[in-house]
Formats: structure tokens, sequence, C-alpha cells
């Protein structure tokens, strides 16, 4: 026996509706079902993080988080980072400093870092680091990342 | 310098980078189409069985499911780049465990999961093998029985499990020995390693009314993929059209067809768009692998440290496939001579078919291999004769001018210059010097790198808008290294135009010109030069139709940056590129378009100066590179840390030096993750470790934050605007410079990959305490 | 996954070769088996729960004896799914007994299994822990059991014995 | 499946009392993981997350603190009140896969799953913490010791919740220490050691050492602590504790180290984590 499940969601600020499946998770619902695909499966497993979310201000994954349990919540996705056409300042960061390459691991790596920010606004190199490790990137070797990171945190928030 | 003016060697920011950190850059699990089903696989429980028969009904009869497909579904047909093997999924038998047997398309996934596993097939299991030796041993059992009547593109000389038999020597090596004072003699071996893009392979595949196949992947090269689409599954290639999202890396594992033929069958079958996307498990579980090897090698040098002669045999397990296996065998018998002059070489490599996982193309396509023998062999005869390690590569280092293998004389050669910078960048002589801190050995290592860049073929399509602007088409498929970028920053300068005049055209088997693949390092160097070419032919066009509007000689006119066209010596004598354009689509009756193709016309391996059998490859140009690695070694737990890394490249000239720079210190840490831990393992003939937990690749506190990019920079004269490629050497010199710099600070080599931990611990402990 | 584990028995060869042939003594000796049933003179049915942490399974396993050479040397096969074919497993086995005087007996065996679908999924490293300690367990109920019987030709067990085969059996 | 969503622990436990094969729903961080990987399908999901009075530290007047099962690692990383003897709780915590993990995963969950490389059950082990258990008849408590019975196994019987962990205040003037060894940064333990020293003018007067990934469940050798107890926890006394405790234990093959490699380095983790807690109890004391 199913049962489905009606959740609510605030994401990127709007309301969103959805029936889901008690073992839908909410990477799922996100990409399958509302279309927000910025946010990537990558290996379903919570180990690589390019499903990464901020869930109630703080960055989770979507691959573990079941969507049922996160009724009533407020979802940050990399869609929601940019204001119009002006890129946050970590986005912005990453472009400048060539931290993009093919682009999978992005949406979570920026996630994780805008929560990073928002957590420790002046990090050290090794909080950097630290605050990224669950944020796998098989492209970019991390130097420009972290470099991208301690731009966007001399920038300031936002 | 205004890098919207003057583009090549500007460092710009990936033209696409607001898509992909925006999340709106669309890859191929990203797309939609009205009515698309959502497909999933069977895999085999056996590692080598006859499939009897298949029983779909209790599959079918799930609610929700529209279509299953089984090897009855699918023709005799059989794909491949070099010996067509594999058919669109498995039919008659399966040969390694994992492999897609049967797939079921649904209204949505869950559906088509639980479906695939109602399928029912019935096997008769055959004696399987999993390594070379067992596959060599007389009377094993055979993967392909059929292999002598497959299409076998070279005459490759197949037998039994035996795909590959090369050879690649010259001189006379039984008698240089005797000219050695020194000989170095060892067996070394490497592991399997998983590409781990992060975006695990995916298609969608729909089927128009007039039966056109469309088919939108995770790919390397849509003319593979159409080419593979049409062997394996026996339509016309008319009737495919192959297109590329965005793609979430590739490195080598996706320039041959990966779930496309999955998903066009189900397509077919139904009659609806199919979505397939595999999860992580499933990737590792039958996508590739880079070759394990096992390499015999013996170098002899005189006590100056003159190298005479080298002596290599390479075992590779191919897997149950041929894939690019003939190609990276061949690749990694001629690098396993090194950056070296040795004149005497006799180099031999073999790849054997498995029941296992295939494997494939993986940056640095053998290289990684052969240098983690050849470059430890070095270092242990600069040990032997007291010469330090630089010293003893410089000296052998090949010159301008001079033969340097097989008939090859370069015309430039940067290893030197190479090696002068990273030893001043890394201040090797002191860090040669330097001991740890209590408890940890420190240690430095170099390892030098040849690769080449170039390769089979590239065209490339300019055409000028009716506005001035132009659109770039050439086929190629960007897998994140930035080549879209690249090739735009090429364009834009050879056309005088700023890089947001020039579209890049999405590549399309229906609208691109061909282009063979994005690999080989290949990208830059050959669409470059292609695109070069049409440039020229287009300007020279827009000159045409510029001296009949201002009425003058040809010769007269001239490119001036910013689209124009200008009369010599006349500075305000200008037509911009908008009017010329208009004059020819009107008064000519077209639009300037310039077009070129080429085909690899670079240095050959020649076959009249040294013995060359069954090498796949005309080749390319040559670069080379150089790194140091400097580490630390806990002698307590054997772990290694990377503290910093120097890595010199001789790219000939950098078109966007921040996308170099992202390939190296990308490949770097690749070749660490290779050098330290990452390693398929098998348990009998089922990948044990399929997932990210069990398999790790470096993340942000496992990579080195100093990675030192050294962009020698001496243009090539056969490259566009003297570029050669940079996107696999990188990955090549880590795990060599490593072990180079492990036995530095610890007296102790390791021959087998990775450098574990326990593996460093277990020599240490055995080793005498002489250090 | 190689599994490999020898046990001594305090009886005689032949009568630890009747026994460790015969499945209604066997079956109940394996840790986790629900029911048996005997197919043909060399093949029997038998349905094994096997529990891992949070993990439950019943396996439905098919054991074909391939070769007998009484009484040192068996070999198997054994196949078999977990309901739903979420994970199948399949195993090579080879059994020798070796008699260490008249009245005891060393047996070992060695196993190549293979496990794929979810359970495959599971740690190898604990996977090992798990069948060596079903290993062990085996071991020690087939010892009881066999010295219980030994012993009770001398005449002390005789009834119990008998009233477990039964039930065994039924 | 069923999802159920209860708001006291009277009704979540309820829930589990009646449904067969129902799970808890804590943060998901393993659970979730199971279930997608297709190797769990529970007949219900009992989430935890908005049931009162679960999450949340206390300390107690008599220095002991509680941390309710559903409390985050990073809470628990983030807490200064773990301090002292306590102190390696918040180190374990702090070492426990990445950010996105550690804002997930709860202590009760992690517990539960029991895997023996986990950070958690060594460091609980070491620190003498106290599990509270209850099911919809009856509430008990149980020594982390014996919570943990085997791979992936507890004294949790089905109906049971873990409710919260009960760090006693332990021997006054102790340091501790909390020390893994993991392939790759936040990956499952190696081989991992928590110890808490006390000491009085140098010489070791309490210990209590516990090493994880190392067998069925994190190991406590009496015999090894008494090695340290009254030494100046000298190489010699330490590398002594160090032999016994491989001794006692018997760990898997797997990607992570073999069998032999873990006893091999296991020494070597304890020293670390001794002299670390060693320093910390001279600075206390």
């Amino acid at each position: 026996m199913t049962t489905t499940v009606p959740i609510t969601l605030t994401i990127n600020g709007a309301l969103h509706q959805a029936f889901v499946q008690p073992w839908h998770t909410l990477l799922h619902v996100l990409r399958d079902v509302l279309h927000f695909t910025g946010t990537k499966r990558g290996c379903n497993q919570g180990i690589c993080g390019a499903c990464s979310v901020i869930v109630d201000g703080e960055v989770v994954r979507g691959c573990l988080s079941i969507a049922a349990n996160c009724q009533g919540r407020t979802i940050t996705t990399i869609e929601g980072l940019a204001n119009g056409n002006t890129l946050s300042n970590v986005q912005q960061a990453f472009l400048e400093l060539g931290a993009v390459q093919c682009g999978y691991c992005m949406p979570g790596m920026i996630i994780a870092a805008t929560a990073l920010l928002k957590r420790t606004p002046k990090p050290t190199e090794e909080e950097i680091r630290e605050g990224l490790s669950g944020n796998l990137c098989r492209c970019s070797g991390y130097v420009k990342v972290v470099r991208a990171v301690q731009v966007a945190s001399e920038r300031g928030t936002s | 310098m205004n890098p919207y003016i003057h583009p090549v060697g500007a460092r710009l920011p990936r033209l696409e980078t607001r898509e992909k950190i925006t999340g709106r850059a669309e890859y191929t699990d990203d797309l939609v189409r009205p009515g698309m089903l959502h497909a999933a696989i069977l895999q085999s429980p056996h590692a080598h069985a006859r499939i009897i028969s298949y029983d779909t009904t209790r599959a079918l009869a799930v609610p929700g499911v529209i279509g299953v497909i089984t090897g009855d579904d699918a023709g005799w047909g059989r794909s491949g780049p070099f010996v067509k093997d594999e058919t669109a999924i498995a039919k008659g038998k399966v040969r390694y465990v994992g492999e897609p047997v049967a797939a079921v398309a649904a209204l949505d996934v869950d559906t088509a999961r639980q479906a695939a596993q109602l399928i029912d097939v019935v096997y008769e299991e055959l004696p399987a093998v999993f390594s070379p030796d067992e596959a060599l041993a007389p009377n094993a059992p055979i993967i392909h029985e059929e292999l002598a009547t497959y299409v076998n593109v070279l005459g490759l000389p197949v037998r039994g499990n035996v795909l590959q038999d090369c050879e690649i020597s010259q001189g006379n090596v039984d008698s240089a020995w005797g000219e050695c004072d020194v000989i170095v003699e060892g067996e070394f071996e490497t592991q399997a390693q998983y590409h781990a893009y992060m975006e695990p392979c995916a298609a969608l595949a729909e089927v128009d009314a007039n039966g056109k196949l469309t088919v939108w992947s995770s790919n390397q090269s849509i003319f593979r993929d159409q080419s593979n689409l049409s062997e394996s599954l026996g339509l016309p290639m008319s009737k495919i059209r192959c297109l590329s999202p965005k793609v979430g890396g590739a490195f080598g594992g996706k320039i041959e067809i990966t779930v496309q033929p999955i998903a066009a069958m189900l397509a077919i079958k139904t009659g609806k768009p199919v979505r397939i996307a595999l999860t992580r498990e499933q990737d590792m579980e039958t996508m590739r692998v880079r070759h394990p090897a096992r390499i015999r090698m013996k170098t002899g040098a005189k006590k100056d440290g003159t190298l005479v002669a080298r002596e290599v045999d390479i075992l590779m397990d191919v897997g149950a496939y041929a894939d690019d296996s003939p190609g990276v065998v061949g690749v990694s018998t001629v690098f396993s001579r090194g950056t070296y002059r040795i004149p005497h070489a006799r180099c031999r490599g073999k790849g054997v078919y498995t029941n296992k996982l295939r494997s494939g193309a993986f940056r640095g396509f053998g290289g990684p291999q052969a240098a983690w023998a050849g470059e430890q062999q070095i270092d242990e005869i600069a040990a032997k004769i007291g010469m330090d390690p630089l010293e003893l590569r410089l000296k052998n280092a090949p010159e301008p001018g001079r033969e340097w293998m097989c008939g090859i004389e370069l015309e430039r050669s940067d290893l030197k210059e190479c090696l002068e910078k990273v030893r001043a960048a890394s201040d090797w002589k002191r860090r040669r010097n330097e001991k740890g801190r209590p408890g940890f050995r420190r240690g430095i290592g170099l390892a030098c790198i040849p690769h080449i860049s170039g390769v089979l073929s590239s065209s490339a399509i300019i055409r000028i808008l009716e506005d001035g602007s132009a659109v770039l088409s050439t086929g190629a498929v960007d897998n994140g290294q930035g080549s879209d970028t690249v090739l735009v920053q090429m364009a834009a300068e050879s056309l005088g135009l700023p890089v947001d005049r020039i579209t890049f055209a999405q590549p399309d088997t229906d609208a691109s010109p061909y282009n063979w693949g994005t690999s080989a390092s290949r990208v830059t160097y050959m669409v470059g030069r292609a695109i070069v070419g049409a440039a020229e032919e287009a300007v020279k066009k827009l000159i045409k139709y510029a001296s009949q509007m201002m009425e003058c000689a040809e010769v007269d006119l001239e490119l001036r940056l910013g689209g124009f066209i200008g009369l010599k010596g006349v500075p305000d004598k200008v037509l911009p590129f908008a009017a010329i354009s208009g004059y020819a689509h009107w008064a000519a009756g077209g639009p300037i378009i310039g077009t070129h193709a080429l085909h690899y016309d670079g240095p050959v391996l020649d076959p009249t100066k040294a013995v060359i059998k069954h090498f796949p490859f005309r080749f390319g140009v040559w670069t080379f590179g150089v790194h140091a690695v400097e580490i630390e070694i806990d002698e307590a737990t054997g772990r290694i840390t990377p503290l910093a890394v120097w890595a010199a490249h001789d790219l000939g000239r950098a078109i966007n030096p921040m996308a170099v720079e992202g390939q190296i210190e990308g490949g770097v840490v690749q070749g660490i993750g290779y050098a330290l831990f990452e390693e398929m393992v098998w348990d009998g003939g089922k990948v044990a470790n399929p997932s990210f937990m069990d398999y790790k690749i470096p993340g942000t506190m496992d990579s080195p934050m100093e990675i030192h990019s050294i962009l020698v920079e001496n243009p090539d004269g056969s490259g566009p605007f003297g570029a050669k490629g940079i996107g696999e050497p990188p990955i090549v010199g880590p795990a060599p410079a490593i072990a180079n710099a492990l036995f530095h600070a610890t007296g102790v080599r390791l021959t087998k990959l990775p450098m574990t931990p326990e593996r460093v611990l277990r020599a240490l402990n055995e080793a005498p305490r002489a250090h | 996954m190689q599994i490999a584990e020898t046990f001594a028995v305090a009886a005689p060869i032949e009568r630890v070769w009747r026994f460790i042939t015969d499945p209604a003594t066997v079956a109940p000796c394996v840790p986790g088996c629900q029911s048996y049933e005997v197919l043909t003179a060399t093949s029997y049915k038998a349905t094994i729960q096997i529990a891992l942490g949070p993990i439950k399974t019943n396996f439905n396993v098919i054991v074909d004896l391939t070769k007998a050479e009484p009484p040192t040397y068996l070999a198997s096969t054994a196949r078999g799914e977990e309901g739903g074919k979420a994970s199948t497993l399949t195993a090579k086995s080879e059994l020798r007994l070796l008699a260490n005087g008249p009245g005891a007996t060393t047996v070992s065996y060695a196993s190549e299994v293979a496990l794929v679908g979810r359970l495959g999924k599971f740690g190898l490293g604990m996977m090992k822990k798990k069948a060596k300690s079903i290993g062990e367990e085996f071991a020690v109920a087939f010892r009881t059991r066999v010295e219980a019987e030994t012993a009770s030709q001398g005449g002390t067990a005789g009834e119990v014995l008998s009233a477990d085969n039964a039930q065994a059996g039924a | 499946m069923k999802f159920y969503q209860p708001t006291t622990l009277k009704q979540a436990l309820k829930v589990l009392a009646n449904e067969d094969d129902a799970r808890c729903l804590a943060g998901g961080a393993t659970l979730v993981a199971m279930m997608n990987a297709n190797l769990l399908a529970p007949s219900a999901l009992v989430s935890l997350s908005a049931v009162k009075g679960l999450a949340g530290i206390t300390r107690r007047k008599n220095g002991s603190v509680t941390i309710g099962a559903m409390t985050r690692h990073q809470a628990v990383a983030d807490t200064a009140a773990l301090d002292g003897g306590q102190r390696l709780v918040r180190e374990a915590a702090a070492l426990i896969g990445h950010p996105a993990i550690r804002n997930m995963g709860t202590i009760g969950g992690s517990i539960s799953h029991a895997d023996p490389a986990a950070d958690y059950p060594t460091a609980l082990v070491t620190a003498n913490a106290t599990v509270t258990i209850e099911n919809s008849r009856a509430k008990r408590e149980i020594d982390a010791q014996n919570f943990f019975t085997g791979y992936l196994e507890t004294a949790l019987e089905p109906g049971d919740i873990v409710v919260a962990v009960s760090i006693p205040a332990g021997v006054a003037g102790a340091g501790s220490a909390y020390e893994k060894f993991a392939r790759v940064q936040g990956d499952f333990a190696t081989v991992s050691a928590g110890v808490v020293l006390a000491l009085e003018k140098g010489v070791c007067r309490h210990a209590r050492i516990a090493v994880g990934g190392c067998a069925a469940t994190p190991i406590r050798v009496a015999a090894a602590e008494a090695k340290l107890v009254g030494s100046r926890l000298q190489d010699s006394a330490v590398a002594a504790a160090g032999v016994l405790l491989a001794a006692a234990c018997d760990p898997i093959d797997d990607f992570r180290g073999s069998s032999e490699y873990r006893l091999m380095i296991l020494p070597t983790i304890l020293a670390r984590a001794v002299s670390k807690a060693r320093v910390r109890a001279e600075t206390v004391s």
C-alpha cells in the first residue's frame, strides 16, 4: 500500500505544491516533478554534493532529504541565487575566476559556498576547503573554486 | 589589450558560464519531450553466459510499463571504432557482470526500475576469465568466438582472446645492452581507474513520423554516436540525427557509445521519446575504465647518463569489448619510449579480452601506464649513477633538427625549457635537500610527459551573417574543458570580430561539418586549424566583394579589427562586414561562407626507419611536459600528502590561459587520485566498489592548493596561432613524480598503483632503515 | 567472494560423510534455514533467511551436488535469489573430509560466492564477516549434532536425535 | 509505503508498535541512502522531525550533557558545553562526513545504524555515554558499550526509539580526544580512537580508550587502559596499550584498508589521540 503525501514548499520565494510518494526525495521532486533541473543528480548516495540545496538556511543533500519531510520548508536552489540578471557574489566570482568547467557539480558547489559564507563570512583557505569538502568536482582540481570563494568573501555577502 | 578585440591569449571565462552557474544549462537528463518515457536496464548477473531465452510477461504486466526490449529486439549489427564487436544490447551472450541485457520504458523511472527486475532471463553459464593471464592460458574460454568474422577496420591480427599485438621498435636492442654501464629492469602494475565524470551517462531518443531517429546524449562526438548507432541498429546514418546538450565531463569515457542504443531501441519500439540516465552504480558497472596494465621494462644507460636502450612489454586488460583499446595499447606502446632520445628501443603492446567491464579511452590514453614504469626507471638510473634526476632528463631531452624517434624530427623541442622552468620555480635544489618534520618524510620527484595533439579529421564552416556577425560551425562537442570558448576565440581573432559577434553552432549531425571527436587533446589543434582555414577563406571572400564595392584591387585591401575591410594605408576608408555581407547576399546571390577541412598531416612515425606493426594512428604533433611534485609521507600510517605541484607544459600558445590552467589543475588532481587511491576492484567478475562510498575521488581536502601551472609558449608552426592541445598531458605526471618523490624521501620504490597508505607503509617497514 | 573454513568433528569420517550429505541433518545446522525440500537424489531446495543489520532477506536456494567421492570429497553448486530477484546468489563449493584417526574428522570447505543485485551493493568487507560468522555457526551446530549422535550410539541421546530428525524432515 | 509525521513521541511510538517493518526517519543521511540503493524498502516511514523534545543539548547540574536523539551533528560539533572528558564527542561530530551531512544527520540516527566505522559509536563508548531508549511500553537506559552489539546491530528491539544520549561529566580534570584515519576527508574511519585521560603531576590516574573501525563494535580493553593508569603516558606504555587493543580487534578487509593494515596503524592512531588528550588534560589540571 502506498500513500501519496501532499506537500507545499517555498522554493526560491514562490510556493509550490506537489503530491509525492513517501520514498521520493527532495531532489526527485525538485527535478522531475517541479522541473528545477539546476540541481543535479550525481550519485544519489549523498557523497558527491551535486544535489546540494539550502533548506531553512542550511545546506543539505537533496538526494537524502525525503520530500514529504520537507513540508512547509523554505528551499533555495541554484535557480534562486541570482537577482534577475545580477549574479550573486559567489556566482560572479566563480565566473570571473574561471572556476567552472563542465558545470555539472557547480550548482551544488555554489550552493555549498553560499551556505559557507553565510555561516563564516570571512573563512580561511582551510575553512573554505573544509566547507566545500563534500562537493566533488572532477574537472577543476579545486584551485580556482577555492580562490573564487575567497574573492566572493572579500567582496562581502549577497 | 582588449580581450574582445584580441581574443587569442585572453583569460576569458567560458562563454556558457552564466548558464552553468545559474542552473539553466541543460544536460541530457534535464531534457523533457512531450509524452516522454523513462527507461531502466536489467543487468547481467553473470560474467560469461549464453542467453537462452527471455520472458518479459511479468514486466509488461506492471501498470505504467509501455515497452520492453531484449537482445531479441536487437539485430546482429555490431559497432565499435577498430574492431566492431558490440551489439546494441547483449545478444546471444553476456560477457561481463552488469552488462545490460534488457530494458524497460515506463511512465516513470520507479516503475521502469521495478519492472526491469521482473524480466526473466534464462542463461547457460560459461567459464569466465578475469585477467589477461587467464585469458591467454591454453584452453581459456573464448570471449568472442566469432572475433575473426567481425569488421576489423585496420586488419589487426586478432586471435583467441588477443585483440591487439603491436610493436614499435628501432635500433638493435639486443646488442645495445652491451654498451650500457647500468641497466634497470622491473615489472610495474597499474590499476583500473574510473572516469568519474560528475554526470552519469544519459541519452534521450525520439523517432519522428518518418522513422527518423533523433538522439540527444552526453557524449564526446556526435559523429561517433551516429556511426555507432547506425552500425548497431542497422539504420542508415541518414535516418539518425545526434545532438549534444551540455556534457557533464567525459575524460574519454563518452567518446564511444554509452546508453544511446538502449534509448533508441526503446523509442523505436514504443514510438515515444525515451530518456535513460544511469545511476552512478550502473555507470560504474557498465561504462569504462582506464586499462589495468602490467608493464615489463628494461632501460640501459652509460655512466655519463646517456640513455642507450629500452625494452618494453605492455599487457593490457581490454575487458569484454574492444572499444578504443587498440588505440590505447598502441599509443601506450609509443609513449613507453618516454620523452628521450633512446637509439635502441623495442616496445611491444598487447591487449587481451577478459570478462570484465570494457576498458576504454581515458585522458592520457595509455600514457599514464607507460610513464608509471618509464619515469621511475629514469630515476632509478639517475640514482645508480649518482646523477641528479633532472640533469639526467636534460641530458637526454630531444633536440630540434635531430631525429628523435621512428623517423620523427621535431620542429621544436621545449622539454629542456620545461625542465629548466620547473627547476627554477620549484627551487629544485633546495627542496631536494629538505628534511621532513618529526614523524614525516619529505621528498620531491619529477616526471616528464610525452604526448601528442592531432589525429584524424576536423572541419569548420564560418558564415558571415547579414549584420556582419558570424556563425561558427565545427561539430565539436565541449565536454567542459572549454573548447566552445577557445574555438570562438580563435574564430574571433581570425576575423577581427569581438567574441560576442560569433555564434557557436551547437553540434548537430544534420548540420555540422565533421569532427572526429573531443579527444586526443585535438580540438584546439585540429578544429582550430580548420577554423583558421575557414576564416582565411571567409576573409578572402570579404575582400573580393569589398574590392567590387570599393572598385579597387583585392591586394590593396586588408582585414581591420572590429569587423571591417579597409584600404591599405587609408585609415578611414573602410567597409563594415555588414555592408559587404549585405552586398554578397543580394548582388552576389548569397552569404560569405568560409570552409576548411583537414586530416592530420603532421609528423608521422616512419615505417622505413623503425618497425611499426599494428599501430592504428598516423599520429600527432608532439608536446612535452614536466611535473615536479613535493610530498610528505606519514611514517606511521604511510599516507602520502602532495604538498605542491609544478607543472610545465609546452603548449605552443595558450589561446585562453585561464582555461589552460583549469586543464592543468584538473588533470593534476585526477592524476593524484590515480596515484594515491583510486582503484576499481573486482570480486570475481563483479565490480566490488561501484559507488562513491567505496570508490573515492579527491575532494577539496585531498587536493593540493599549490598547483603552479607553467605555460611554456613557443608557437608551434603547424598549430593555430601556434597552439597545441593540453587536455591530456596533465594527468600523466603525478603518479610517477610522486613515486620518484617517495623514493627521494624514503629510498622505497613502489611498482604497483595506487600508492595507498597500506602499500607505502608495508614498503617502509620492509625497507632497510638506511634513511 | 571466497569463503573457507576448517573445523574438527569428533566422529568417524564415514559418519560425518553420511551426515553432511544428508539434507535432513545439514539443513537444520545452516543458520537461518527456514525449510528445505529434497528434489532429487542430488539436488534440494532451501529457504534461508539472512539478516544484515537492518536488511532482512529470504533466499530461495537450489543446491546441486555435482561430484561426490565418498567419503572425502563433495562438490556442489548453489544458486538462489531473493524474493523479487533483487539479489541473486551463486556459489561453487568444495568440501573435503580428512580422517584424523578413527574417531575424528577434519572438515574443510571452500566456496566461491557471487552475490549480485541489491545485496551485492553491501560492503564486501562486512559481507565476508557475515559469511564467516554463518560458517562458524554452521560448524558449531554441525559438530554438536554429529557428536551428539555419535555419543548417542553409545546409548545416551538416541530419542532426542530422532525426534529432531523427524522435525527437520517435516 | 506509508508516511507518518507524528508530533509527539507517544504518537511516534504508537505507530512503531503497530506498523510492521516501519522505520524511523531521523536525518535521513543513512536511511535514505539505503532506500535509494534499493537496500531497504520499509512499509512505513515515521518522521521524527516534528516530534517535540527530541532535539537539543542540555547540560545538567551534575555536569552531564544530554543530547536529544534528533540533534544534528553540526549542533553537537558547535557546542562548547562538551568539554574536558566530553570534548571528544564534539570532536567526533565535527569529523562526520561533510557540512551538508552534518546539517542533516542526527546522533540518534547515526547510532541506531551502528556502523562500526562511524564516528559516534567509538566516541560515545569512550565517553561512557548512556543511551536512552523508549518504546510504547517502557523507557530504559543502556550503556553505549552494550548498545552496540554487532555490525549494524544494536540493542534496539522492534518498536524502540533512541530518544537521547547522555554523556556523564566523568572524572574531574579529564582531557579527551578523538582521532580518525580515513582514506579521504569525510570518509568513514579506517581506524579511529577515542581517549579520555586524567593526570596528576604528569601521571595518568584515569584512562578510558576505545577504538573504532576495527571490529563489529567499538573495542575497549580494560587491560589496555590499565597500562596507561599509573604511567606517565610514555611511548612504551601507550604502545603496550595499543598492542593489547589490537589483539582484541578483528577488523574487516575492505576498501578502507585491509584487516592487517588497520591493526598496523591502530597503535599510531591511539598514540595520536593520547597525545592530544594529554595536552588537553595538562591544560585543565
